[in-house]
Parts: C-alpha cells; structure tokens; sequence
C-alpha cells in the first residue's frame, strides 16, 4: 500500500515537471518517466495487459515521435527564452486551489467507496469486448485516425509549402 | 319664432364666412352683406324681444346638447349687441375705407357677433363654453389684422384670455359634476367647499372677459394696435356685456351667493382696487385711445362693484352701469376713431382746438364724458348713484373707493376734453374737416342713447334691468331720481372737486394737457408710475417671467432623465462589459484553470445533496 | 437506414480520396449532394417509432432527437462546404476541407445516432479531431494559438468524460443510456453515479464552452479560418456540447434537483457573461464568439428547467441558433472577404455596397435578440415561459433583461458595420459572389419562415 | 353566417394587406417609382376602406371576431371590436394622408423603396396590433412596428440618427421586454394568452405595474420619454407618423385596450397614473417651452398631450374614458397637421431652429393658416376638435374626484398654449431673418390644409365619434 502511494506522489511530481520545466526535451523525458511509473502502478494494481499498452505506447512510441520532432526544432534567443520563463510558476495558480478544493470535498465525504466491479466485466476478455461489443468505438477510432492522416497531410504539405 | 333666435346667431356667421371668402376688390358687396346681416338680427333682437323661449336638440352625448334660452336678460343682451353691430358696421364703412384685410374686419366683426349671440342664448353650459371660448379666435384675428407689431398684442390677449377660459372650462366641469347637469336654468348649487371652487373658476373666466384686473392689460396695448372700430365695440361693449351677463348669471342663479359671503367681498375687492389703479393709469396717458381703454377697464370695477355688494340697488346699478358703460365708451371711442380719421394721430400732445372744426364731434364726446364722469342728469350719473347706495350699504371703504374713482374719472376727462378739444389748433389739427356722416351718425344715436336712459331712466331701467331680476326686487322700484340724498350731494362735492383739480393743474402748467401733472408727478406717485409704465406691474409679462423660470427647473428634469439613458446605464454596463473583457486574459492555463476549479465545483455542489 | 448516415460520407470519402486530381470538383458537388440527400431523407425518420438496428454489431438508435441533428448538421455542413468552396483559394486546401468536412459529419451522424456512453465520448473525439484540423487549415499563428486552447481544453473535457465513464462501469456496470436510467432513475444512483453523471455534464459543458469553461470559444472561432468557424460555431461545439448534453439528459433522465440548478446557475452565468463580453469587442467573428457563449446559455438553462416545455425549448433554440449564429459567420465571411478586415472600427456603410448580407445579418441578428417575428423570438420566448412556469423568476427576467443586452450589442454590430457612411478605403467594395450571399439568403429565409410558422410547427409537435 | 364569413375577410384583409404588399414595395420600385407610390397609398386605404366598412357589422351590434387554434394559448384571434375598428380607422386614415405627403417629401431622398416598405409595414403592423386579441401577438406587431421605426428613425444613415434610433429601439425593447414578463404571468393566471377569455378578471398589481412599463415606453410618458424627441431626427413624415398618427398611440390603444375594455385594475393606479401623466405633461410642456428645434418642440407637445391621453383613460370614469378615445383622434389630426407642417417649413426654410426663422407667413401662407389651425386644436379652442377631447377629458378627472390632478392639467394647458404661440410667432410672424422660404409643392401643402381643416370638422361632427365611442364601454 505504501509503496502504491508513493509511486502516486511520484507520478504527480513527474508530470508537474513535464507541464513546468522549459526545455521540451526535459518535458519530453519527464512525460516517458510519468509513464513508466504509470506502468509500474498498472502491474502492481493487476492491469497487466493495459501496463504493456501504455510502456509500449506512451513510453515507448510517443517519446520517439516527440525527441525526432523535438531534433527539428532549433532554440530561441535567450531573451524570449527567457520571457517564456517569466512567472511560469504564477500561471498554474489553479493548482493549489484544485487541491485545496479536493480535499474540501475529500473532508466532506469521508465515507468508504467499495471498489468491486460488477461481475459482468470482471469475466469479458478484452478481445471480446473489443470484436463483440465495441465495434462501433473502433469505427470511431479508424475516423479519429483518419483525421490524424489529414492533419499530417495538411501540416507536412504546409511547410513543405513555404519551405520551397 | 324659434326660426328667428337661431337666426340671429346663423345669420352673422354665414355673412361673415362669406365676408371671408369673397375678394377684397368688392368692398360694396362686403359692406352691404355687412350691414344687410346686421340690420336683420337688430331686426330679429327686437322681434324676439320680451319673449321667454327654449329649445332644446340633444347632440353629442356627456352634456354636450344644444340647449337655448331666451328670457328677459338674454333678450335685453341681444338686443344690445345687435344695435352696436349695426351702428359699428356704419362707423367701419367709413372709418376703415382704404385698409387692408378688410375682408376679414367685417368677417371677424360679424363672427364676433354671432359667437357672443350664441354664448347669451346658450342654456347649456358646454355650449355656453363653446361659443364663449370660440370668442378668442376673432379676438386674435380682428387684433392682428391691425398694425405690423399687433401680433404681439394679438397673442398676449389671447394668451390671457385663453387661460382664464381654460380656468372657465374646469370651473364647468366642476359645476356639471356638483350640479350633476349642464342645463344652466336648472343649476342652483349652494356656496361653500367645492361649489366656492367652482364658482371662483367661473368668476375668473367672467371678469377676465370683461376686462377687469388683473386680466386687463392687453387692453391698453390693442388701444394703439388694433383698429378703432374693434376697440369700440368688443372692448367697449360687447365684452363688457358679455363677462358681466356671465358674472351676473353665475351669482344670481347658478350659485346662491348671499351678502355676508367671502365671495362678494372678493369680488367688490376686485372692483375696487381695479376702479382705482385702472383710473390712476388713465389719469396720466397722453394718448386718446389709450386714455379710454384705461377707463374702459375701470368702468368694469364699477360694476363688479355693483354686482359684488349682492344688494339689490348695487345689482341693479351693477347692471345700468354695464349698459351705459356700452354706450358712452363706444361714442368715446368712435369720437377718437373720428378724430384720428381726420387729423392722422392721437397723440394729446400734438392735439388742441379741434373743438371749433369738428363740433359735432365734441359735442358727442361731451354727453359721452360728462355721463361717464356722473355728471346729473346722464345716465352714468344714476347708474353709479345706485352703486354707491350698494356699496355703502356694505362697506363704507367700497363706495370711498368708488367716490374716488369718479373725481380720478371727471378729473381725467377735463384733461382729455381740454388737451383735445379746446386750447389753439396748430400742426396736425389745422383747419381739419368734420368727418363723415357715416361717421358721426352712430355717434349721434348712441349720444342720443346716453342722454335718453338720463333723463327718462324708467325705460331702461322698467322694461330691460328690473325684469331681469324678477322676484328679488318685489318692494323695490329703482327707477326715477335717486333716493339717497346725501350720496347725490356727496357726488356734486366730489365733481367740483374735480373741476377745481383741473384748474389748478392748468393754471400749474398752462396747457391742458398737464391738468393731471401735479398727481403724476407727486412725490412717491411718480416712480410708481413710470414702473407702470414700463410694465414691471403688467401681471402677463411677470407671469410669462414665472412660467420661463418654471419651464427651466422642469427642462432641467427632463434633461436628467435623458442623462440617465444616455450616460448613466451606458457607463454602468460598461464598467461591467470591462471587467468581464479583463477576465479574458488569452492565456490558456487560465482557462485551464477556470475549468478544472469549475468542475471541481460543480462537483462538490451536486453531491452535496 | 440508420447507417446509412455513417456509411455513406465515409465511403464517399475513400471513394474521392481514390479520384485522380482532375476530377476533385466532382467532390464538392458529390459531397453537396450527398448533406443535402442527408437533409432530406431524415425527416422521414420522424414518422417511424424509435428503433434500433444492428449491422455488423453497429448498435444504433434514432429518435426524433437524432433526426433534428442529422438534419441541422447536414444543411450546416453544407453551408459552410458551400462557403469554403467559395472562400478557399488553393485545390489541395479545398479537396482536404472536403475530406475532413465529411469526417466531422460523420461524428455528428454517430453523435446523433449512438446509444451508449462511450461510444459517445469516441464520436465527439473523432469530430473534435477532425475540427482541429479544419481550424489549422490555414497554417497560420493566431490559428495554432485558438487550436492549442480548444485542443488542451477538449483534453480536460476527455479527461472529465473518461473518469465518468469509468465510475460508471463501476456503479451501473454498463454503457448503455438505457442501462444507466435503470440505475438512476427514479432512484437516483449511488454517489459514484452521480459524480459520474456531474463529470460527464461538465466534459459537455467544456466542449460546450459555457461559462466558466469557455476559455477557448473566442480564439477558436476567431483564428479558424472563415468557412470553418462556420462549422465550427454554427453546428460541432453546438452538437459535441449543448445537443450532447440534451441527448444525454433526456436519454439517461438524470434531472436531479442539483444539476438542474447547476445548470440554471451555469446558463444564467453563461448568458450574462457572453453577453456583456460581446458588448465591447471590435472583432466581428469575436463578437459573435460571445453572443453563441451566451446563446449557449439560454439553451442550457432551458434545459435546467427539466420540464418537457423547457427541453423543447432547449432544443428549438438549438436549431434556430444554430441557423442564424451559422448566417451571421456566412455574413461575417462575406464581409472579410470584400474589406479584408474584421476590425469593425474601419468599416460602415456597408449596407449600400453589400444590400443582401446587410440585410440578411439584420434579419439573423435581431433574431438572436429575440424580436418578433423571427425564430428566436419564440425560441427565447418558450425558454422564459418555461423558466417561469418552472418558478424560476429570477432567472426568468434575467433572461429577459439579457436578451436587451444581445439587442444592445447587435446594434452595435449593425450600426458599425452596415450603417452610417462608407469610409474613403472601402469605397470599391462590392456584394460578395453568388457562393457566400445565397447561403445567407437561405438560411435568412429559414429564420423567418420558421418565425412565421412557428404555431403550425407547435401544433405539430404536440400533436405527436 | 355569410356575412360573417365577410367580414373575418375584411379584418383580414385590413391586416394583411399592407403586411404583405409592404414587401411588394421594392420590387415595384425597381420598375416605376409612381407605381410603387400608389400602390403604398392603395394598400393602407384599403385596411381603411376595410375598417370602416366594419363599422356596419359593428354599429348592428355583431361581433366579428377570426379564429385560428394553436397550442399553449397561442391562438391566433383578429377581434373587431368598436375600439379596435376606432383605432384601425384613425390610424390608417392618418397613415393614407402621411403616405400621400411623402409622395412629394421623400423625393429627394435616397433608399425610398426602403421608406415606403417600412411606412406600409409599419402601417400594416399597426392594423394587426390593433385588431389582434391576443397578448403574443399584439406583443408581436408591436415589435415589428418597433423595428420599422428603428430603420425610419435611421433612415438619413447619419452616425447620430442611427444611435438615435438604437435608443428609442432599446427603450422601447426594454419596456416591451419587462411588458412580456408581465404578459406570462398572466399566462401563468389564466392559462392562455387570449384576452377574448379573460374579460372582466381583476388584475394584481404587480402585472400592472410591469405592463405599464411596455406602454410608457412605447407610448413616451416619464420616465421613458426622452427617446421621442431625439427620434426627430428622422424625415418629417416618419416623425409625424411616429408621434401623432401611430407610434405613441400603440401605448395607449393597449391600456386601453387591457385595463378598460378587458381586465379591471385596482383603485391604486387609477390615481398613480394620473398623476405620474400630470407630471409627464408638465416637464415636457416645459422643455417644449425652451426647446429651439422646431421638431422637438413638437415632439415635447406630443409627450405632453400624451399625458392628457393618460390622464383620460386611466381616472376610471367612464367620461374621462371617452375624452381619452376621442383626444386620440383628435390629437393624430391635429399633431399630424403640425408636424407635416414642419416638415414643409423645415424643407423650405433649410433650418429647424425655430430662432432663425422668422416672417415666414408671407410667403407660406397656408402653411402658417395650417399651423395655427391646427395649434388651436391642440390648445383646446373652440370649435376646433381639441377643443372637446380636451374638455371631456379635464371634466373627467374631475368627475372622478381628482380636482388637484385636474388643475395639474389645467397648468399644462397654460403651457401648452405658452410654447404653441411662442413656436408660431417666433417661425411666421415678425421680421424674416433667414432667406424668404417658398411655398411647398402642391401635394403637401394639401395634405396640410386638409389636416387643418379636418381640425375644425372634426369639432363640428364630433358627435359622430362622440355617440360611436359609448359603445366602447358596454
């Protein structure tokens, strides 16, 4: 249990360093560090097949794609960088009032949440609930995805626009 | 016979609609519609006279029905202004020959006529009102068409007579709803709370008519503006005739108005004080025809006077006096048409002598002064004695009053008579012609007239005034000499008196028209006068005074109203409209936040329950 | 039929994706036809009962409720492919703004149609995507600026949506709408369902962009190019926002007492708020960002009554916002294209040079004012009936008030924009072509017919 | 039943008419301007030929009523009652004689086919408030009269007329907004919107007071009055039609229309609108008295009879009631003459400021007969018309027992006679300051004479409405 709450504090800090530091390849590595302790949570709470999506996904593919993007981009002049730092903390001044909220609320309803999942999930497999039930989603997903391709289309033919 | 009274208010409005219509070029034709119409409701006056009729035609409804009466008083009425509407339409053809928009003089004059008809016959209030109120448009036309600056006199009458009608009209309709009807013969309210209201109203709407203060001073003005004929006639006569029938009517029959009453004090205050001022204003023109119209203001005091004492002597003499004020002011005022007809001016200063060229014309203006001034054995003379007795019966400082009134009267007609008539022609006045026959005939009638109702008062007196108050006078018999000794007596003293003023004041200056000088210029009397003069006591210009004053405070509500639309409420919702802006500062983590706190929020809010 | 709605666009798009370059004009003709096709053939679903079939596993349901989108998101999307048509300039711009105009339909078509919580979330994802694209179709700063706000918080909204929909696999245990009511209604669910119900609203209410999660509306619209903030206003954040949230309201009866006041609370805020921002702007398209915010508003707290009249209400002012917000971005457009500015400061006047849009935007203004006899006067005057009949006074005359406010605000657009004298620069201005003014002119017409015959409308709707 | 058929025509026909062709306008615009102006002049005679042939089925004691169900009370119901075939006729007479001026004034100005689609529209809407028997539609012509008014009042495009006319839009919006509120709650009471149902039922005062803020501000009483003089910026006609024919008579036709003839209302405001009307008609009588713009002198006056209107209406006597209707009359005869009037002068003499005019009856004659015929009339002077609205109306205040507000009236009477003469003679008599101003053209100074002389006839024939009038209240 200890050991589950301070994986917890961990992530949180690693992902406000993601959101705070300046440098996009420090927010790059600390979203892959989030999730790989993200992962770590996953197997130790017994999600072991939604952990591996996640390593391979987002700690995997995702920071590939951002360092070989991030390689494109060039610095800015120290001046701008250093405007861009400029009360970077002041502007998460939502977060101390969001915990501040919570725990109101944690206070107020101090009750015990039973976690048991109804029976009917606990036995789906995950294939058949993604062939039998979920084709629709996947539909959906093919669509989201297919946007993405446009998007990519549009954004590469752009620059490849003003590039020559 | 019923044909006959609606003839006599038909018959001058068609003529002068058609006076209206048809060109200046035919100024015959004119004429004679002019003279033709008025003949036949003189005509028509007499036949109808002495008789007592009604009819009645149900109109609009809300008491609006045409409703008339004819009885002694309406008769009596009637019959005067018919008689004045003839003898003044003789006097215009001659008088007014060569001016412009004759048309409408004689259209105006015959309208004039047929209205103040209508308004006498009338027995229905709202009728009454109709015509009395509708007397206002000739008023303005037949004293615009005068000079080029009679506009301003033009609108001032009709501004003061305006209003005090619309005082008439509420005092009606305070009346109707006391009274619960409109029909005059059937309104008998007594005095005290609301009827008091009512009939101060009234009373307003009537001596304004007639000219009394403090509603008299356009008269003076449209004496130099106006033409002379107008002047004659609806000042002279015709409005005297009018207010004073009204005024008589409202606290004889429509309102038990008893002696004792605060009403008759107000109204024999009234007639005092305009006695005087008017009188002491007349006493130092040096104008002709502004001269009379002072006078002619203060004659109404008489009356009220007379009828304010609600005494039947002071009633009786309230009457006499109306219609012999009728008579010697319009001669008056015709014998000053005649000599402006002939000598060009009015000035007093730049006239004398005209008493040797034109003596048919002096003799007129005579009898006419000498009866205005109460000289025995004119008819003035008996009409005021009767006032006095009134008067004095009430309160000795009323007939003081009216005692002091008539040596200011006698004296002031020394002067005029004397500064006009008599002294050496020179200037203007050499060797001028007497006027027209056209012209002196109507004077000569109505100087005839004056004399007649003197000497052999019973017949005005028994067949036109007595009549009209009926049961009020049973034991009394006013006609004949005058019975109270000393009163007569009291008057010889106070006309030497005047005689006397007048020698001295000559002797003072050496010509005429100083006679009055050492009253206007007596210490304390002369800045008052000259303040008069320029009309710092003028009750119209102070009340326009007040009315600008008061229409600045309320333009000035009306502005602040405007400002709370166009500026208040407009910076207010801006103030806002900014506030919101600055929430919107374009950093997204703002928004972030925003969300994630409102979230939370709602959150919390729903499980709350 | 009812996959029709999804199959068709996507065959349609792999089909001109397969095309060779010379015969893409095809595609906007083809693409016309088939929205329109949409238009007209939904209808006829009115007739039949409400029924769901199963293809290939598909479950789907349409109702009456289906049909009022399928039929506002066809003629919409046709609108604003017609306005993009005439406003793009380059061929490969126009063949993707096709494509991806056909993607976001296809979201819709499955927003109106599904019956289940997630699949749901996964449509309103694909038309969020799809619209972020449209957005960046120019390629240019302030546009990437509007896209990173809608884009992070549409991801807060996921979020919100996701963590609901896991509670609610815990507490009901399954998806569908119609499992859910089981579970809350009458009774009202346990605690998890609620924050579940109350997570998911506020992921609606984000993508919604009601007050206070509206941080994103006034830069999206105003840097999407113009034919897309047609879109984009007139017709996905409406349908992915408010029409979401009345399809999952009334599918899943979750009307407590709590979140019909949350939801007067956060309509009255909305209105209020939208409406005094847009007091002040300059920017058109900024100007009438605010005023849909407080549209929004009134939609939302005609919901919060929960009475049938109110929802009705709701879903009346939906369709004619979504007609005459959509006219006045066409008018909008329209404007831009001929002055090359959206600062209302430089224009004026502008009704003698271009007498249709004047026209038509007066028409479409004073009709989200709410003056009669346009549509909106009866929308806003069925919302405050409603409102008032429920017993919320208070926030029945602030509808009213606020609707003075709108009036305020669009006279001020008219005023600057199409009144007074044209200024020297835009002397040579003419009307905007055939492509931009007939759109306006239709979609006016709609305004006022609908205003006309709104009783015979009403009359048909309660008949049923 | 056939005749009853004929007339639910006619007061279709009254309403629609003009509604419709005013769209019609335009397009005929574009092929012949005398076509086009004709045809406005046919469209609003016809809902007047249509009005008063109602008269016959009226005086015979019918009722003519057209009914259209609809849900949620909305039904659509066109009732000819005696008021609303008194109003309809007025107005639209007012209205032909307003359209056939324009004929010659709006010549010189651009956007006609948009003046004569506004002035028929307004017109037609006019008629549909009028005859309408049920809250949301009346709600409903009143507003699209109130747009009318927005594009006329903006009409010269002027940046200062057309903020004018945004604020006598708002105002008059905002009244009509909180009047709505009032309207459903009285749906809330009664369950329908239909006033032919709801005859007779006593009001709260709350739904009064919020009602009465639609007809102030329509019908330009204090507080909301001050849009009325600024909306002189638009073209004489639009003004005239504004303020003496139609515009400011929507407020009252309505408080009459709802606290006489349909609910009853407490005492209270029998007594409170009297007076805030006696205050009304003093302040604005008094800017009239300082007021230079000849147009807002005349607006000022329009406020001011206004409250003599009120004043009527709302004593609760029934006599004070029938001053009301017939200053209703009245007044549009007699304030459409002075303000056609001004548009001549102010065409002519190049200026509205009443200050550099001057002598102008010298060479406009019938223009300044006109004027001051019709000044008499709204003075009150006998034998002109005014002169017994007026009266009927004072008398009714006192009837009622409320003298003090009475005299109040009486005060703004003096006024009303104070600025209507200083306006005459500072504009027509004296010295000519500015250059001599000619003589309108034909058709206009027609219209005015004729308004001037229906000033006076209507005096004479007042009976006529005067007899016509009592059937208003059984």
């Amino acid at each position: 249990m200890n050991i589950m709450i301070f994986l917890l504090v961990l992530l949180v800090l690693a992902a406000l360093w993601a959101v705070m530091t300046s440098l996009l390849l420090r927010a790059a590595i600390a979203l892959a560090l989030t999730s790989i302790i993200l992962t770590v949570l996953m197997f130790e709470m017994g999600a072991p097949l939604a952990a591996v999506f996640e390593l391979s996904v987002c700690a995997g593919l995702i920071s590939v794609v951002f360092i070989s993007v991030i390689s494109l981009t060039h610095r800015l002049p120290l001046k701008e960088y250093l405007d861009r730092r400029k009360n970077r903390i002041g502007r998460f001044w939502f977060l101390p009032v969001l915990l501040v909220i919570a725990g109101l609320a944690m206070f107020y309803f101090k009750q015990s949440f039973d976690m048991r999942l109804p029976a009917k999930i606990l036995i789906a497999d995950v294939r058949v609930v993604l062939w039998q039930l979920r084709r629709l989603d996947l539909f959906g997903q093919i669509i989201i995805l297919l946007a993405g391709v446009f998007g990519v289309l549009i954004l590469f033919g752009g620059s490849k626009k003003n590039g020559n | 016979m019923i044909k006959l009274l609606l003839l006599s208010i038909a018959l001058p409005l068609i003529a002068g609609l058609v006076n209206l219509i048809i060109p200046d070029k035919w100024k015959g034709v004119k004429e004679a519609i002019t003279l033709i119409s008025t003949l036949a409701g003189l005509i028509a006056a007499i036949m109808v006279f002495k008789r007592v009729m009604v009819l009645n035609i149900p109109w609009g409804s809300f008491g609006f029905d045409i409703s008339f009466r004819l009885y002694q008083f309406s008769a009596f009425i009637i019959l005067a202004i018919a008689g004045f509407g003839v003898l003044i339409s003789l006097y215009s053809t001659a008088f007014m020959a060569g001016r412009e928009k004759l048309n409408q003089f004689y259209a105006y004059l015959l309208i004039t006529i047929a209205m103040a008809n209508g308004a006498v016959l009338s027995n229905n209030l709202l009728l009454f009102l109709f015509f009395w109120e509708g007397l206002l448009l000739t008023l303005f036309g037949l004293i615009i068409i005068g000079k080029k600056e009679a506009y301003k006199t033009a609108i001032k009458a009709f501004v003061i007579i305006g209003i005090t009608d619309l005082c008439l009209m509420f005092g009606i309709a305070l009346t109707g709803r006391l009274a619960g009807t409109f029909t005059m013969s059937a309104i008998s309210l007594p005095l005290g709370g609301l009827a008091s209201l009512a009939f101060v109203f009234l009373m307003i709407g009537a001596i304004a008519k007639s000219g009394s203060m403090p509603f008299h001073s356009w008269i003076p003005d449209a004496a130099l503006d106006a033409p002379l004929p107008f002047m004659a006639i609806i000042p002279g006569a015709l409005e005297k005739l009018l207010g004073i029938y009204f005024l008589t009517r409202i606290s004889l029959d429509l309102f038990q108005l008893n002696p004792g009453s605060k009403i008759s004090l107000l109204l024999m205050t009234i007639g005092a004080i305009t006695i005087l001022l008017a009188v002491m204003m007349a006493l130092v023109q040096k104008d002709y025809k502004r001269l009379l119209s002072y006078h002619a203001i203060s004659q109404v005091g008489y009356m009220i006077l007379g009828i304010g004492t609600m005494v039947p002597a002071g009633i009786v003499g309230g009457l006499f006096h109306m219609i012999n004020n009728a008579l010697y002011k319009s001669c008056l005022f015709l014998s000053g048409g005649s000599v402006e007809k002939q000598t060009g001016t009015t000035d007093l200063s730049k006239l004398g002598g005209l008493g040797k060229y034109m003596p048919i014309t002096f003799a007129c203006f005579i009898v006419a002064a000498v009866s205005i001034s109460g000289v025995p054995p004119f008819n003035g003379f008996f009409s005021k004695e009767l006032i006095y007795d009134g008067a004095l019966e009430r309160h000795w400082i009323f007939y003081l009053a009216a005692a002091l009134g008539s040596f200011l009267t006698a004296a002031s007609f020394l002067k005029l008579g004397h500064a006009a008539y008599l002294g050496k022609a020179d200037g203007a006045t050499k060797n001028v012609k007497e006027s027209s026959w056209l012209m002196l005939f109507p004077m000569l009638i109505i100087a005839g007239l004056c004399i007649l109702f003197g000497v052999y008062n019973p017949l005005p007196l028994n067949n036109l005034i007595q009549p009209i108050l009926g049961h009020r006078l049973e034991g009394y018999n006013y006609a004949g000499l005058p019975g109270n000794l000393m009163i007569v007596i009291i008057t010889l003293i106070v006309l030497a008196l005047a005689l006397l003023n007048h020698w001295y004041g000559v002797k003072r200056t050496g010509k005429g028209l100083g006679a009055a000088d050492h009253i206007h210029y007596a210490p304390g009397l002369s800045t008052a006068y000259d303040l008069a003069e320029k009309k710092y006591f003028d009750p119209y210009d102070i009340g326009l005074k007040i009315a600008d004053w008061f229409a600045k405070v309320l333009f000035f509500i009306d502005r602040a109203c405007d400002w709370v639309y166009e500026k208040a409420i407009v910076n207010i919702t801006f103030v806002f409209s900014n506030a919101v802006r600055w929430t919107q500062s374009g950093n997204f983590s703002n928004y972030v936040g925003w969300a994630l706190v409102g979230a939370l929020l709602v959150l919390f809010f729903v499980l709350r329950y | 039929m009812t996959y029709l709605f999804i199959f068709v666009p996507f065959i349609l798009l792999v089909i001109l994706n397969l095309l060779p370059k010379r015969l893409r004009a095809a595609a906007f003709y083809s693409t016309l036809a088939m929205l329109a096709a949409q238009v007209v053939f939904s209808p006829f679903e009115f007739v039949k009962p409400a029924q769901m079939e199963v293809i290939f596993g598909f479950n789907l349901i349409i109702n009456n409720l289906s049909v009022i989108l399928l039929m506002i998101s066809g003629l919409i999307a046709g609108v604003s492919l017609v306005a993009g048509w005439a406003t793009l300039k380059d061929d490969d711009k126009k063949f993707n703004f096709i494509s991806l105009i056909l993607l976001s339909v296809i979201g819709l078509n499955g927003i109106a149609m599904v019956k289940d919580v997630f699949s749901l979330y996964v449509f309103i994802e694909a038309t969020a995507v799809a619209t972020f694209i449209l957005i960046s179709l120019n390629m240019d700063k302030p546009a990437f600026e509007g896209i990173l706000k809608y884009l992070i918080l549409s991801v807060v909204a996921s979020t919100l949506m996701l963590t609901s929909i896991a509670l609610l696999i815990i507490s009901c245990g399954s998806l569908g709408f119609s499992d859910i009511r089981a579970f809350i209604y009458p009774s009202g669910g346990t605690i998890f369902s609620q924050a579940a119900v109350a997570l998911f609203i506020c992921g609606l209410l984000i993508k919604g962009g009601l007050v206070p999660f509206h941080g994103w509306v006034a830069d999206a619209y105003t840097s999407a190019p113009a034919s897309v903030s047609i879109l984009l206003a007139g017709i996905i954040t409406k349908a992915s926002g408010v029409f979401t949230l009345i399809k999952f309201m009334t599918s899943t009866l979750c009307f407590t007492t709590s979140i019909m006041d949350m939801l007067l609370f956060v309509g009255a805020l909305s209105i209020v708020f939208g409406a005094l921002a847009a007091l002040g702007q300059k920017d058109i398209k900024r100007i009438l960002a605010y005023s849909s915010i407080s549209q929004m508003g009134y939609i939302v707290i005609a919901l919060g009554t929960g009475t049938p009249l109110g929802i009705f209400a709701a879903l009346f002012h939906f369709i004619n916002h979504a007609i005459f917000k959509s006219q006045l971005f066409v008018n909008a457009a329209a404007v831009e294209e001929q002055t090359g500015t959206r600062d209302m400061d430089k224009m004026g006047g502008l009704a003698q040079v271009m007498p249709v849009t004047g026209v038509t935007s007066a028409i479409a203004s004073l009709s989200t004012a709410g003056i009669p006899p346009l549509a909106g006067f009866w929308s806003k005057l069925l919302i405050i009936i409603s409102l008032w009949l429920s017993g919320n006074f208070a926030y029945a005359v602030i509808a009213v008030l606020a609707s003075l406010l709108t009036l305020a605000y669009f006279l001020y657009f008219q005023r600057s924009i199409f009144f007074g004298k044209v200024p020297a620069d835009l002397a040579n201005v003419r009307e905007a072509d055939a492509l931009l003014v007939s759109p306006a002119v239709l979609l006016s017409a709609l305004t006022v017919g609908i205003g006309l015959a709104f009783p015979f409308i009403l009359k048909l709707f309660m008949r049923q | 039943m056939n005749i009853i058929m004929k007339n639910d025509l006619l007061v279709l026909l009254a309403v629609f008419v003009p509604v419709i062709g005013a769209f019609i306008l335009p397009i005929l615009g574009r092929f012949s301007k005398l076509i086009r102006n004709l045809s406005a002049l046919v469209f609003v005679l016809v809902s007047f030929v249509c009005s008063s042939l109602l008269l016959l089925p009226i005086l015979a004691g019918q009722k003519v009523i057209f009914n259209l169900d609809f849900p949620l009370g909305l039904n659509f119901i066109l009732n000819a009652d005696p008021l609303a075939v008194f109003m309809a006729m007025v107005s639209s007479f007012i209205g032909a004689i307003i359209v056939l001026y324009s004929f010659d004034y709006i010549d010189h100005y651009e956007n006609q086919n948009e003046y004569y689609l506004m002035v028929v529209l307004f017109l037609g809407s006019m008629m549909g408030l009028v005859y309408s028997a049920n809250l949301i539609y009346l709600f409903l012509f009143w507003e699209i009269t109130a747009i009318a008014c927005w594009r006329l009042i903006g009409f010269y495009r002027g940046k200062n007329d057309v903020i004018k006319a945004d604020k006598a839009f708002l105002v008059t919006v905002f009244g009509a907004l909180v009047m709505l509120i009032g309207f459903i709650m009285i749906f809330q009471l009664t369950g329908t919107f239909d006033l032919t149902v709801m005859t007779g039922r006593a009001l709260p005062g709350v739904i009064v007071l919020l009602v009465l803020f639609g007809i102030l501000s329509k019908s330009a009483t204090l507080p909301f009055h001050t849009w009325l003089p600024d909306a002189g910026v638009a073209p004489s006609p639009v003004t005239a039609l504004l303020h003496a024919a139609v515009l400011v008579k929507i407020g009252v036709y309505v408080f009459a229309r709802l606290f006489i003839v349909t609910f009853t209302i407490g005492q209270f405001w029998h007594v409170a609108v009297p007076v805030l009307a006696a205050v009304s008609a003093l302040v604005s009588a008094g800017a009239a008295l300082i007021e230079t713009d000849l147009k807002r002198i005349i607006a000022y006056s329009t406020i001011s009879q206004l409250a003599f209107i009120f004043l009527g209406l709302a004593v609760g006597s029934p006599i004070g009631m029938i001053g009301g209707l017939l200053y209703i009359l009245m007044h549009s005869i007699a304030k459409g003459g002075l303000f056609l009037t001004a548009g001549i002068i102010e065409q002519n003499a190049k200026t509205k400021n009443i200050t550099e005019m001057g002598g102008l009856i010298n060479t406009m004659p019938l223009t300044a007969v006109s004027f001051l015929f019709c000044a008499f009339s709204v003075m009150g002077i006998p034998p002109f018309g005014g002169f017994f609205s007026k009266y009927l109306v004072i008398s009714g205040a006192v009837s009622a027992g409320q003298n003090l507000t009475a005299v109040v009236f009486i005060i703004g009477a003096f006024l009303t006679i104070l600025y209507l003469f200083r306006a005459f003679s500072l504009i027509f008599l004296g010295e000519s300051k500015g250059a001599p101003a000619k003589e309108g053209s034909r058709t206009m100074v027609f219209c005015v004479v004729f308004l001037a002389f229906l000033s006076i006839g209507s005096g004479f024939l007042a009976n006529y409405p005067l007899n016509f009038l009592k059937l208003v209240l059984k």
